[in-house]
């Protein structure tokens, strides 16, 4: 059924009984042409753009649990663009763009919301940094603007001006930067898959990968053996793991990072704001609770949840920039496992087994990513040639050198 | 050409500028005393693989104290002995006096460095001492885990510390701490110091030389 | 009082009657006494209509007595310490306590946006994802920002919040979380074996439901045996009671974080105490006694103000002495509703009826209910509250469907009890239903934890007192206490557990709310199973249940009843949520502590600070240094004119600048030269005793980590110095070289970047400047101490110091150091002795300027993304050594001719300023990212040269040298041509450096 | 978490810097390959499980250990010092 405010208002009358599933509980047919792995965002999203945008719809999302049990329900839905890089602006830049257009594309209201996502710098070198990203984005199409202290001041008077250790002096705003409903996008997704044909099969783990003469041609899991002639991985967080089923290793490591969430309150701040003298980002909900977020814990976990001293940075973080939201109460927190790659951006591409393909490494980023990654990995599975915006996004950039380290942290996967 | 010998080279400790004498806090019997130890002679010795023993014999001959193999402090009248690591220890004397000869006699036996001038060094009695540690070090203080004689290196507020326990004071029987940080934090230790200790009411006896 | 305060009872009660409070709500006057909750002191003075619901703005009044509570939500406070969301069932009341009613507009009684109510029908679960999607530009122009107007719930405070906070740490080896009887047991089992026990309770008086209920132990009142168990654990010496402390979350390996709320009981903070402390507890063993959380049940009207829980109800009857209704229904799914029956008939209440839908009830049950004039509806249900904002009118239907309304202005629901085990899931372990008690309980326990009484489904007083006394004695001694052989088992009166809950009642005319404070109702879960989001994930995240500030402590189970009727599956198949960290909402500012405005993170600074304050320096952050950036004079009004004056004294006379911050690691052993070998790229086993050496490291993977100049100062020492923002940084690296890479490497270090205070005196005069510093027995000529002399110095009559003759301004410079107390005193005789040079200091600026100038790269140029060849410096890589970065930096992307490497620039128009982050763009050529050829690094404005200068990266720039390229700054409208040049500006022959 | 540092006893792990997988081993000398140096540097097995990992008592006494943890449970096995592991290593 679409989705409109005719169709709201006619299932008003019926007391709402006729609505349908929002994606069909498929059992897994015994052979695809592509078998996703992977049920969050990435592989909804990409499973859709293979039947939209290529007219594959033999397709299988499997995933372990249930849709969006990972990262794309446990981040703190910020979109932006705002990347340094060449082989990372275009590639955002698309997302945004598809963000844009994401809601009238798959019929669902994502709420995508285009707040205006602020970067604050705090010394010289900082400004000169972000000049220079802002610049590159501008380069590449992308809207920045830098803004001075009292420009700041204006669009966010509540932030500490008088006695912050890190005095604010500016910031980078991306205004077409903002924020998403973030479940949302994987039920959206995969209710617009499922209407073009794509079988969202949950409750089914992938116990093994069947190789034969360097050819994957299919999966073993908890509901039997399934043939695929392509299988593409789009497991972050879990990427070393499927990976480590066809007997790669990867430059990944698993993280947590924690997010958080405030009471609800009446509006306070309109923008995402993060926070460049600590590792800080804040935006509030329409619901009202301000969802923030910090650096990951730092060491390699599986665990989905976190430790005080990291919890304890990110309050330090929310006082030294808004020392207003002290009374305001931490509703829950909760962690989730990124795919930390050793230079902090990720992978699109073959691997060495035929047929298999990769996508992982998102570290933070996964989330604004997932319309381009989707449609990229799509590209790449239809094609086999990688999509213009993501052809930097190479397994083999650690061993050429060609590393996107947007940081400059080097192979340290907790420094980005 | 300006005549070096006018210029008055005065030194000036860790604390100038940062304690001042009198009390401060919740008025009363103040529940935290601190006492500045400037102008101590402080060095650290690195014992080379397999030498240790040729150096707690001099230090043996030299100032009486064996190496503590653990993370504690030894004392003679006039000198300390602190762990500060494996391998590592830092020789305290009270002042200066003799310091340096005596840090050139180990030098053959140890890699030694000068630290006197790099750290801001306390010491904290009274009976609140614990509570008022306990809001920033994430060390057990407790007798039965920290018993006189401990030396532990942690962090208190995102400062490297250098804790020890001393003997009891004599008079109350109350716990006394030595603390060592890095002199280009001592401002910010005394804003969580002061801090910590103001609801206990705190007195400052000694506030080194500057 | 009792005039003022209409619905407390006479007597009784845990209040101190002799302690009146004032205080006021929705700017009405009211009465309390001390040891009322603001919910037990509304109650008493009839106010029953407290706030409104967050999506259908309903009149919602209190329902329960604890933190729990999903309605009773408040403004407490007012102005900058304003704290939304405050439920009124755990504030404890003081004098002059001020709170309002939230989301609601104009006023609580008359709510505008209650016409949602009248939109209810459309504004199912999931809604807004239905719509709002056309036209696009709308959402964010005109839907969202309603629904933002409409959502949240209270209003925080915009201004700095003005108390402060504190974190504190603890250590115990027994960890007893909750102060009623299974922890009070605990607590007194592991106190007296010696052990050291810490006892939280949220509560501000220990006791639990010993509090509420009228039990016996021992044909004692529970209330005293709570006193002397009280006394006897404060006679413990290693045993500790904190009230009002909430342990909030089990993290790794025995921590436990903690709130304790220690002013939020009074006005105001006393002077030096905060508002709240944040612990975190380290146990060796923890003992779950939180009890637990009674639940309600789902029918039309459940949440209209006068719907109470049963035990709530108790509560305020016995504990607060205050009367919740005076004509009552009990609505009871188990026996334990027939005592919330008998308490209020003894406090004076008219019970009308009382419901339980059982069929058959225990005979003494019903005799109760008989002696105490209750109509007994057994076999039935109540299908329907009504009444608005106060209830008035129940509808109780029994077995065949017949109706009977009473009227009454209480309603005491029962529907058992959820043991309290939220800790218990935090590390991801899910609970597991328990059949027999028709709940869930712990499961997989976090290690070191264990669940007593109550929390662990043991509804029983007397099993709660043995479950403590057990567990605690079991938890001192895996700590290695003997336990004191436990006393003989207590007796108490009977216990009422029995239950068949019932978990909701179908077909009443009106919402039935399962979730109060997100408005989520039965048809919106039935919505959801419709809709195929039936994981119990979905099912939160689709229809909000569980996600408001009580995290669904009421509402979960329901939500989940609900969900396996629509699936014809059982509550267990349906799933469990995980409940997540914090058990309850906890304030922002505890968790930060002392760490906000200044005391964020600690402020470095150097030991020549005073001098430069005394100097009036602006002051910079750098890192966690302060240091001094320029040095105004009276008259200078912009800092370029103090900076110009500050290089150009450099460059013709003499200046002096603090670089105290660098980092200096002294390096000994046998070992130590080879040690430098293999971490910096160049080579350093040849250079002399005496002599310094620029240095530069790389990171493993190639690229450059730091620079700085190592100085031999004898065969087997080495003194190196790091930029300051990196000194941390190779520290560790270095100690990861020798410790995991060479362990057998004779090498020592040790960081003695605090023992030294150092100063960069530079300029043609800075030999002059110097001898009037320096002993008379050392020779400063240039044969005797020439460029990148290293040595041992005294100065000021015997103060031993060192003096490397370095240059990071390209003049003749020295870099002086003395031990970090003479520092201030060095600065002011070389001010003196410099006097007849005219001697300036200079700050971080001017250093900026004449580094620029000289070609020199710092932190602009060493991001972690340049390789020595970007920077000209790959010609240092020795080819005959192995080297940290060495194997990596030879990849082939790295060693590409196209990557951008290090060029000056100076404008063609020469008045123009350059601005760094700008990027190259080829000339001619379009301004896009396809052309970009690299980006400009630092800037100055030479007053040497007198125009702006940089320093960039540019694609092949060595080899563009005189050619022209755009610099586009497109975030600050900057597109000016530049000349390419070479990087050193000034000097490049470096016949000032050897003057 | 707490990780007991062989020397300084059981510390909260805010005093630890974490740097990653203990098991690969650097390829020393001159004759390293650059597919070598690529393994050590950037390749990691990242198990869900057990994971010897280097941490740096960075707030304490400098010492680099190799704790024995499990990745799922945060469980630790135990500590060593990396000197004394590579020494161990090396005989």
């Amino acid at each position: 059924m679409r989705y409109s405010i005719f169709s709201l208002a006619a299932q008003t009358l019926k007391g709402h009984r006729g609505w349908t599933p929002a994606w069909r509980d498929a059992a897994p047919k015994a052979e695809y042409d592509v078998l996703v792995i992977g049920g969050g965002g990435h592989g909804l999203a990409t499973a859709y753009y293979l039947a939209s945008q290529h007219g594959i719809s033999n397709v299988a999302v499997i995933e372990k649990g249930y849709i969006g049990s990972g990262n794309v329900g446990r981040n703190t839905t910020i979109i932006r663009s705002n990347y340094l890089l060449p082989g990372n602006t275009p590639f955002y830049e698309w997302s945004l763009k598809l963000w844009e257009g994401l809601e009238q594309d798959i019929n669902y209201n994502a709420m995508v919301s285009q707040r205006g996502v602020l970067n604050l710098y705090h010394s010289d070198s900082q400004r000169d940094a972000y000049a220079r990203r802002g610049n590159a984005m501008r380069l590449a199409g992308v809207d920045a603007e830098l803004l001075d202290r009292e420009q700041v001041r204006a669009m966010v008077p509540f932030l500490n001006y008088r006695d912050g250790r890190f005095p604010i002096q500016g910031g980078l705003l991306q205004r077409r930067g903002g924020s998403v409903r973030h479940d949302a996008v994987a039920w959206g997704y995969a209710r617009a898959a499922d209407q073009r044909g794509v079988d969202i099969v949950q409750n089914c783990e992938v116990t093994g990968l069947t190789i034969e003469g360097g050819r994957i041609t299919g999966v073993e899991t908890t509901r039997g053996a399934i043939k695929a002639r392509k299988v593409a991985l789009a497991v972050a967080g879990n990427s070393s793991r499927l990976a480590g089923m066809a007997g790669m290793r990867l430059p990944i490591e698993s993280h947590v990072l924690q997010a958080f969430v405030s009471e609800g309150v009446k509006p306070l701040i309109d923008n995402v704001v993060t926070y460049g003298a600590g590792h800080f980002y804040i935006s509030q909900s329409d619901k009202g609770g301000l969802v923030f977020g910090g650096d990951i814990d730092g060491y390699n976990s599986y665990a989905q949840r976190g430790n005080l001293p990291v919890i304890e940075d990110v309050m330090e973080s929310a006082m030294a920039l808004w020392p207003g939201l002290g009374r305001i109460r931490m509703l829950r927190h909760w962690g989730g496992i990124m795919d930390m790659s050793m230079d902090g951006s990720p992978i699109i591409d073959h691997t060495p087994v035929q047929g298999l393909y990769l996508n992982a490494g998102w570290c933070y980023g996964g989330f604004k990513a997932t319309p381009a990654s989707g449609w990229c990995f799509a590209h790449l599975i239809a094609r086999d040639e990688p999509h213009e915006v993501a052809t930097a996004y190479r397994l083999d950039r650690f061993a050429t050198g060609r590393v996107i380290d947007e940081k400059g942290a080097g192979a340290q996967p907790n420094l980005h | 050409m300006a005549d070096a010998a006018t210029i008055a080279w005065t030194p000036r400790g860790s604390w100038a500028g940062i304690l001042a004498s009198g009390e401060f806090g919740t008025a009363g019997q103040p529940g935290v005393t601190i006492e500045a130890r400037d102008g101590l002679g402080i060095a650290s010795l690195i014992a080379g693989d397999g030498r240790d023993e040729a150096l707690a014999q001099a230090l043996q001959g030299h100032i009486g104290l064996g190496l503590p193999l653990t993370p504690c402090i030894v004392s003679s009248a006039r000198h300390s002995l602190v762990w500060a690591g494996p391998d590592q220890w830092h020789l305290i004397a009270p002042d200066r006096n003799g310091f340096d000869e005596l840090l050139r006699d180990l030098a053959p036996l140890a890699a030694i460095s000068d630290q006197s001038d790099g750290r801001a060094a306390l010491r904290l009695s009274g009976p609140k001492v614990r509570d008022t540690l306990a809001k920033g070090c994430m060390l057990d203080l407790h007798p039965s885990a920290f018993p006189v004689g401990t030396a532990a290196l942690t962090s208190i507020a995102y400062m490297g510390v250098h804790l020890w326990r001393i003997a009891d004071d004599p008079a109350s029987g109350d716990a006394v701490f030595e603390i060592m940080v890095a002199r280009s934090m001592a401002g910010s230790f005394w804003s969580w110091l002061s801090a910590s200790a103001a609801e206990f009411g705190c007195k400052v006896t000694a506030t080194g030389r500057g | 009082m009792s005039a003022k305060q209409p619905f407390r009872r006479g007597d009784g009660g845990l209040i101190d009657r002799a302690s009146p409070v004032s205080f006021r709500f929705d700017g009405r006057s009211y009465q309390g006494y001390a040891g009322d909750t603001l919910a037990a002191a509304l109650l008493a003075n009839g106010v029953r209509l407290v706030g409104r619901s967050f999506k259908y703005h309903r009149p919602r009044g209190i329902l329960s007595a604890g933190p729990e509570e999903p309605n009773a939500l408040v403004e407490l406070r007012s102005g900058a310490r304003r704290e939304p969301n405050t439920r009124a069932t755990v504030a404890e009341l003081y004098d002059g306590l001020e709170a309002q009613s939230q989301n609601r507009w104009p006023s609580l009684d008359f709510d505008i946006l209650s016409i949602n109510s009248l939109l209810a029908p459309a504004l199912t679960a999931g809604f807004y994802y239905k719509t709002f999607m056309w036209p696009a530009a709308f959402w964010e122009k005109l839907y969202e920002p309603l629904i933002r107007r409409a959502a949240g719930l209270g209003r925080a405070a915009m201004e700095e919040d003005p108390d402060h906070y504190e974190k504190a740490f603890a250590f115990c080896d027994v960890l007893v979380i909750g102060g009623g009887p299974a922890g009070i047991s605990a607590a007194l089992a592991a106190g007296r074996s010696g052990a050291r026990v810490i006892l939280c309770d949220e509560d501000f008086r220990p006791g639990g439901r010993l509090l509420a209920d009228k039990r016996e132990i021992d044909a004692r009142a529970g209330s005293e045996w709570v006193a002397d168990a009280l006394a006897e654990l404060a006679s413990l010496p290693d045993v500790r009671i904190m009230t009002r402390t909430t342990v909030l979350g089990v993290y790794d390996h025995g921590i436990y974080g903690a709130v304790e709320r220690v002013s939020d009981h009074l006005p105001l903070p006393p002077v030096h105490q905060p508002r709240q402390r944040a612990w975190r507890i380290t146990a060796k063993r923890a003992v779950l006694a939180a009890g637990a959380i009674e639940r309600p049940v789902v029918f039309a009207g459940n949440d209209t103000p006068g719907v109470m829980l049963g035990g709530a109800v108790r509560t305020y009857l016995n504990r607060y002495a205050v009367l919740p209704g005076r004509e009552a229904v009990v609505f009871t799914t188990g026996d334990d509703g027939w005592a919330t029956a008998r308490d209020l008939t003894a406090a004076g209440a008219n019970v009308a009826a009382i419901v339980d839908p059982r069929p058959q009830v225990d005979a003494a049950l019903v005799a109760l209910g008989k002696a105490i004039g209750a109509r007994v509806f057994a076999g039935s249900a109540v299908s329907r509250a009504s009444g608005g904002k106060a209830l008035k009118q129940v509808t109780i239907r029994d077995a065949s469907g017949r109706e009977t309304s009473l009227a009454c202005d209480l309603l005491a629901v029962s529907n058992g009890w959820n043991p309290t085990l939220h800790l218990t899931s935090h590390q991801n372990t899910r609970p597991v239903w328990d059949e027999a008690i028709q709940a869930f309980v712990p499961g997989t326990m976090p290690a070191g934890l264990s669940a007593a009484g109550s929390a662990a489904g043991h509804f029983g007083l007397a099993e709660a007192l043995v479950d403590g006394a057990r567990l605690g004695s079991e938890a001192a001694a895996d700590c290695g206490f003997a336990a004191k052989p436990l006393a003989a088992t207590a007796k108490t009166d009977p216990d009422a557990v029995s239950i068949s809950p019932v978990w909701r009642v179908k077909g009443g005319k009106g919402k039935a709310f399962v979730d109060f404070q997100n408005d989520v109702t039965d048809a919106d879960v039935e919505l959801a199973a419709r809709e195929g989001f039936r994981p119990v994930e979905h099912l939160k995240r689709y229809t909000t249940l569980g996600m408001a500030t009580d995290q669904g402590k009421t509402s979960n189970i329901s939500g989940l009843a609900i969900m396996a009727e629509q699936t014809g599956k059982t509550i267990p198949e349906t799933g469990t949520t995980i409940f997540r960290p914090p058990y309850t909402p906890v304030a922002i500012g505890a968790l930060a502590g002392h760490h906000r405005g200044p005391d964020f993170r600690p402020m470095r600074l150097a030991p020549t600070h005073q001098w430069s304050k005394d100097l009036g320096a602006v002051f910079v952050e750098t890192g966690l240094w302060l240091r001094g950036q320029y040095y105004p004079k009276p008259g200078e009004d912009h800092w370029l004119t103090t900076v110009n004056r500050e290089v150009l004294a450099v460059r013709n006379g003499v200046g002096i600048c603090d670089v105290s911050t660098l980092g200096k690691i002294d390096i000994q052993g046998n070992d130590a030269a080879e040690f430098l070998e293999r971490v910096y790229i160049n080579g350093w086993k040849a250079l002399p005793v005496g002599k310094a050496r620029y240095g530069l490291m790389l990171r493993e993977d190639g690229f450059v980590m730091d620079d700085g100049t190592t100085s031999r100062l004898a065969e087997t020492h080495f003194l190196m110095t790091t930029t300051t923002a990196n000194a941390a940084k190779v520290m560790q690296h270095l100690e990861y070289c020798h410790q995991v890479l060479w362990p057998t490497l004779d090498v020592r270090m040790v960081s003695v970047s605090e023992q030294w205070a150092q100063v960069a005196v530079a300029g043609p005069k800075a030999r002059e400047v110097l001898r009037g510093v320096v002993d008379a027995q050392h020779d400063l000529s240039n044969e005797a101490c020439p460029y990148l002399a290293a040595r041992n110095i005294t100065v000021g009559g015997g103060i031993p110091a060192r003096l490397f003759r370095i240059s990071f301004s390209g003049e003749l410079a020295y870099e002086l150091a003395v031990p970090a107390d003479h520092g201030d005193a060095m600065m002011r005789a070389l001010m003196a002795a410099g006097a007849p040079y005219g001697i300036t200091p200079y700050g971080t600026e001017a250093l900026g300027v004449m580094r620029i100038e000289k070609g020199h790269v710092a932190g602009n140029e060493l991001n972690g993304q340049t390789t020595a060849r970007d920077l000209g410096l790959g010609r240092m890589m020795s080819a005959k050594k192995d080297f940290i970065g060495r194997v990596m930096a030879g990849r082939e992307a790295l060693i590409e001719t196209e990557r951008p490497a290090l060029v000056g620039f100076k404008p063609v128009e020469i008045g123009q300023r350059l601005r760094a982050g700008a990027h190259f763009i080829g000339l001619g050529k379009p301004a896009a990212m396809e052309h970009d050829e690299g980006y400009m690094t630092s800037v100055a404005y030479s007053p040497v040269l007198k125009h702006w200068i940089g320093l960039g990266l540019l694609k092949n720039g060595p080899k563009r040298i005189g050619e022209r390229v755009r610099a586009v700054d497109p975030v600050r409208n900057g597109d000016i041509v530049l000349e390419i040049c070479n990087p050193v500006f000034v000097d490049p022959e470096g016949a000032r450096l050897h003057g | 978490m707490r990780i007991t540092c062989p020397h300084c006893g059981a510390r909260d792990v805010q005093e630890f810097t974490y740097l990653g997988d203990a098991n690969p081993q650097r390829p020393e000398g001159m004759a390293t390959t650059e597919a070598a140096m690529h393994d050590y540097v950037y390749q990691r097995d990242n198990p869900a499980g057990r994971h010897r990992e280097l941490w740096y008592h960075s707030a304490g006494c400098h010492a680099w250990l190799v704790v024995t943890r499990d990745t799922r449970t945060h469980a630790i096995e135990t500590v060593e010092t990396a000197r004394a592991r590579a020494q161990g290593d090396a005989a």
